[in-house]
């Protein structure tokens, strides 16, 4: 059974205590890795100086438990926390975190991985950035959408 | 009934975040789309660009998928958070 | 210019620092991938109870900035950080941190989890487990060596 | 003369860390391991096992590496660190 922890708030998140939980009475594991995001101060070509997030909010945590739940099908992981937050952040703000845990580094890796592709291109998210020129939605990125190809091939073998 | 939510750049575009209209049950997601249109005529170029998603009761469905009454519709850009 | 910091030691590290110092006046990343590898109780089948990490110490910083020099050469990077451990360790404690930050999440998972399978296969340690049957020298596992061949494959196109 | 050190369990079995020989610089590391056999032919077994690596000046090299005057030399087992 894979311990899932899922989280979409406002408040920040703080990784030293995600990283104590996914330490904590964990002997069995190897590998722990995390992911973090972080707001940029240049994005798509265009200076920005803040973002605002918007989301849908009956939808949110119900998309990142899906996700959460092919990736503990998909790989043998005790712990996946994924937190992401909504509302008006600033540059150099922290966005989102996915970590997982496993015996081996192979399956940590890929499935840390697999939840941000998937978390990218489906979990109902959108930013809209505080830019010089005046605020904008941003634009998906199709080097997004073609990024989850890696795991359906990966998934046919 | 159902409930049609839009979000996001959407959302800003029709100036509008929610409706609630009748459909004759089940009518696929092109179709709803269609009679949401003839209603809100001004919407047509908003609604019927390629790549506005669709979710139903919260999960991302295609073009096909059937709505039934009481469902929870929603239209949106593709996302881009992380 | 990647900021690279590689540390050897018998202490234990603290991952809320590291991530504070891969954070600290960055604005310009959009992500940050660390892994993050511990003792586990049970490995190829044995139980274990703790280890020593025997090294070559005038080759072994030597060899882990060669690999994050390839690293930093490869994918467009702000920091690397790798921290390894030597001397004797518990069940549970931490081995070895690897964290790399870079504006975009791909270039970030690659590089991290690129530096591990060459840290792997390349660096200069040596684990001699504490076993219930006794204290047994850690045999290297073939998965490690083919691991490096996704990144040949990569190479070549 | 050259330095030649020995790790893990390659040193345990020879129970020797570390030996120092006159070369006819420059021998290739395959001509060293057989100038080290025959000056300990009980060490040979352990020496020659085909996993055992070599490092020359603290990089890694192969079999056909050449080994110069003054060099430092390591023999030691796959690594298995990380």
């Amino acid at each position: 059974m894979t311990q899932m922890h899922i989280a979409v708030q406002t408040d920040d998140f703080d990784v030293a205590k995600e990283y104590a939980h996914l330490r904590e009475n964990n002997s069995q594991d190897g590998a722990i890795v995390f992911f973090s995001g972080l707001v940029r101060e240049m994005n798509q070509g265009h200076g920005v100086t803040g973002l605002f997030l918007e989301h849908y909010p009956s939808m949110t945590e119900k998309s990142l438990q899906n996700i959460a739940q092919q990736a503990s099908e998909r790989w043998p992981l005790t712990h996946i926390r994924i937190i992401h937050r909504i509302g008006q952040l600033q540059v150099s703000d922290q966005i989102v975190f996915v970590a997982t845990s496993s015996a081996h580094r192979e399956s940590a890796f890929a499935s840390c991985h697999f939840i941000m592709d998937y978390l990218k291109n489906q979990a109902p998210f959108w930013k809209k950035e505080t830019r010089e020129e005046g605020d904008e939605w941003v634009a998906a990125l199709e080097k997004d959408e073609t990024a989850l190809e890696k795991w359906q091939e990966k998934g046919e073998k | 009934m159902i409930k049609v939510l839009f979000f996001a750049q959407l959302k800003e575009l029709l100036q509008c975040s929610q409706i609630e209209l009748s459909i004759n049950a089940p009518c696929d997601v092109d179709s709803l789309k269609q009679q949401i249109v003839n209603e809100h005529p001004n919407w047509q170029a908003h609604l019927n660009q390629n790549k506005v998603l669709a979710a139903v009761n919260q999960t991302m469905v295609d073009a096909t998928h059937l709505i039934n009454d009481g469902d929870e519709v929603a239209f949106f850009p593709p996302v881009t958070g992380g």
